[in-house]
């Protein structure tokens, strides 16, 4: 994003971290620069009472500064507590402890699933993906956030090879049928845009354009028909103290450089 | 009489207690980060068969260079790549072409299921909404569904876990293998609570453990372990919390040899198979070992 | 904006955090250990009415002075008793008059209990052998049967345990809630993770207890606490592991005033009702409390 | 036991320790001074490697010096380890982690069955016991050795009122068919005697009798009819060295004294 005086990783986080609220519980797994950088954001702005998980590390509100690449390093150790593994594991069950929980994939379909697992068939793959590690747990999840870095027509798919994070399942319908504990996808950060979901039909739906980027470029990259209201905002661009924080946070560019 | 110390050498540990043909091995440490790196080179030196690699819930080089290097007939895994470094080329590779029977899974299933194996539970019970994924479907033999006897719900199980051999590193030990994590313990606890066997590798063998540390922070307790090895940097190339970081330049060369069978070949030479394990440390350099610093926890 | 602190007073715990008729209320500390007794004094001075007390796998005079002098209409517990002291006096009458309705359950029941509450869990179905006791014959609510989706052999269950309110005691706490076991933890912490609401009460508030012991060893995450109370000496007449032991010649008082429901009444006149929490401490006398000091561990 | 040079908990205290072998894990629960002192004595002479867990205060191998009343102590945790109590929960279940589990009761029956419940049916107790605690986990134990202070009539009975600590259940029959992973009870240790359990009947036995107690001194304080064979030897007394280790562990009488 030459020219400008942040980089979309940097409004991405913004956009998260804007999200977040007050008092709320957030979790996050592997390669998950982006949205530590945004629970640090919230923590220092409006929400100081988030606290937020660090994967498998288990550290709870780790101080970053700086900000590492793997959420399991043990530089996250610099926190205000730490759980076990097999304890985050236990809280991510619960239906009621976790109020976000950061998830992505190789694939994102209009209904907010994400597969993990592979392209194509499972018994005979195409790629075969790293595996789903926690992703299952996002139906137990207050709000789910998904985020990805590459936003294109192979990402954003009609429907996923392999759930194997859900979303909205198959639509409204099987969604309301499994009366789970938590309120599904609520929100997609990728670096064109900002999307959340329609009430009824559970479709992905444009909330707001990154600055400079077009509508017809989002739906060009979308592999399935996004629901685009007629009045779509432009996201808010990073405030001065909001980029001063993730600077601080990240000051070696860990998110930053991603995108 | 004299209490039995179970300090041994790399070679004499896996020749002792890793069997030649492996029913399940478990294999410690998460993403870059504590993986037994000494014990499963040397599993791969004295060409130990595996039946089934258990890994924990994100697997990194610990499982890839077996996959790469050792003869694994199936992996119960739930993740196995390189976080920000991309995927995992052996892993990759054998399960696309179909060289390693690939019994895939969820975090909960490996977490619950160590819990079950090492608490002789037949079975847990997933919370409702974990079967709203495609695992199930596609390993009917794992996942299993059960009625919940006080709603009368059909419910999603996860199988007990409970691995031959698990190979675990911790930062420090006493000789009779109590041991101590220094960073995250990931669920290589767990995993030495469920298995049958353990071998430890640590950084340091320290006599009077309990005491330096306090007893309540020593939360292995040695009758669970078979062996203990002293092993200085033998996570690398991944991290060994509060020791040292991972080498990511190491990592990259490995990803890159494994692009071809020749230069995987050549890697496996140069950092394994050519050498004892004692000597992987001074192959690798240890000024650059030594470089390998963590900013530090609070400790 | 600023973190809120979550430090309050004893009186104003209790009566933002336990309602006035409890569904089901859970006190930690194990045997004559860590009972968090500033909290159950006050609750009893508050008047609240208990609808289920849970305790611990083996509870002392957290539970019998909840039963003597509170309001506890059934009781879901392993074990009430004064360990070497004898039976529980209150528990024993109160059982044995039927003025409150026992669950009675085994250890297991309450730790498979609390895990199944924690995580969200259906049930926890037991090892193979755990229902040859009787004690299902008596409890078909609590203890049910299923299939092992396994191996087809029918199975005993454990009930989730989900308290509404916990009352737990840590050594130590942060303004935020954060917290650590400086002894052992009993089935506390697992109390913390299942209940709905947790009220701590501590022996001393440390602002910067993570970088104090380091961040691994507060493993209470403050995000699970709802008040935070400073309770020096808050335990006795039970202990606070590694602050001070118990008072067995205080706990032999109780039990003898326990023999009459005019001592008993005297008893809590003397200790409860006629005070202010703030003012037990002097009642017992400071230069005795100081006395309970124990030998100390290897911390 | 005036005149003699050792008390008869001294005397139990040897007897459980000789039962206990090198390299095996013990675990016991609350008012286990005898039997924690027996593992010390048991760790200072033939076996060095003995294991054992000191009930709810989770301590492997504490090192006493001096013993306390309650397992559930601070003191306790000078050990080797120390495990939170649901992971020594966890490894009760496993089956194959623990050899032996030491267990008592208000009453003890002939097969072994222990009673902590209550006295009289469970609806209309006579005595409403403490409760059970850890001892429905006896089957999943290597053996069980079961101790008492109080060798009479009351404590050991024909059935136990309520079953909550199982021995070897209705007997042989009902034993078998459970295909548990232990050996059920091996040995009970009295102030009067020690005795094990015959290997076809399953029925409580007279191993030894301690010394200057007579056989039918046994026979009338125990409610049930026992197994006495023919030859029944004497109890060896504590030899120097064993009450000197004792002593050690012990300095104040804390197991001593309490038979």
């Amino acid at each position: 994003m030459s020219g400008k005086a942040y980089s979309t990783a940097e409004l991405m986080a913004c956009v998260m971290a804007r999200h977040l609220r007050d008092r709320e519980v957030a979790v996050m797994g592997a390669v998950s620069m982006i949205p530590m950088a945004a629970c640090r954001l919230a923590q220092e702005t409006h929400a100081p009472n988030l606290s937020y998980i660090a994967g498998g590390s288990g550290a709870v509100n780790p101080h970053l500064e700086p900000l590492v690449f793997s959420s399991c390093d043990a530089e996250n150790l610099r926190a205000d507590a730490v759980l076990a593994l097999p304890d985050v594991i236990l809280l991510e069950g619960h239906g009621k402890r976790f109020d976000v929980f950061f998830g992505g994939g190789l694939q994102i379909d209009k209904y907010g699933n994400c597969n993990l697992v592979c392209i194509g068939d499972w018994h005979h793959p195409v790629l075969k993906g790293p595996g789903t590690v926690g992703l299952p747990f996002l139906p137990r999840a207050g709000r789910a956030v998904i985020y990805t870095t590459s936003h294109n027509a192979r990402t954003f798919v009609e429907k996923v090879d392999f759930n194997s994070g859900p979303g909205f399942l198959d639509g409204p319908e099987s969604w309301a049928r499994q009366g789970l504990p938590g309120q599904g996808p609520s929100l997609v950060v990728t670096p064109l845009c900002a999307l959340d979901f329609d009430e009824i039909s559970k479709v992905m739906r444009l909330k707001s354009l990154h600055p400079g980027v077009r509508r017809e470029q989002v739906a060009e990259n979308t592999g399935f028909e996004l629901v685009i209201p007629v009045e779509v905002p432009v996201t808010p661009e990073p405030t001065p103290s909001e980029l001063a924080i993730l600077r601080r946070v990240d000051p070696t560019g860990v998110a930053r450089n991603l995108v | 009489m004299e209490r039995t110390r179970k300090v041994m050498s790399v070679s004499e540990a896996i020749r002792r207690f890793v069997p030649d043909r492996c029913e399940s091995l478990a294999v410690g440490g998460m993403h870059m980060h504590n993986n037994p790196m000494a014990l499963i080179r040397e599993v791969i030196r004295q060409d130990k068969k595996i039946k089934r690699l258990i890994t924990s819930p994100s697997a990194d080089i610990n499982a890839d260079l077996l996959l790469g290097g050792g003869s694994v007939e199936e992996i119960l895994t739930a993740y196995v790549g390189f976080e920000h470094l991309g995927l995992a080329p052996n892993f990759r590779r054998a399960v696309e072409k179909k060289t390693v029977k690939l019994l895939e899974c969820d975090e909960p299933f490996l977490v619950y299921g160590f819990q079950a194996g090492a608490g002789g539970l037949p079975f847990i019970p997933y919370p409702k909404g974990l079967e709203s994924n495609d695992l199930h479907k596609i390993n009917p033999e794992l996942y299993r569904f059960t009625t919940d006897p006080y709603t009368g719900e059909q419910v999603m199980t996860a199988a007990p876990i409970k691995p031959s051999v698990a190979l675990i590193h911790c930062q420090e030990a006493d000789p009779y293998g109590n041991a101590i994590f220094k960073g995250s313990e990931f669920t290589d606890r767990q995993m030495i609570f469920a298995a049958e066997t353990v071998v430890l590798q640590v950084e340091k063998i320290v006599p009077n453990l309990a005491e330096r540390y306090g007893a309540t922070r020593v939360n292995v307790p040695g009758f669970l372990v078979s062996a203990v090895v002293e092993a200085p940097y033998g996570c690398h190339p991944t991290s060994s919390h509060t020791y040292y970081t991972y080498d990511e330049d190491h990592l990259k060369v490995y990803l890159k040899a494994c692009k071809s069978p020749e230069s995987l070949g050549e890697y496996l030479h140069q950092y394994v198979l050519g050498m004892a394990e004692e000597e992987y440390a001074v192959e690798i350099g240890l000024e650059r070992l030594q470089n390998l610093t963590t900013r530090g926890v609070s400790e």
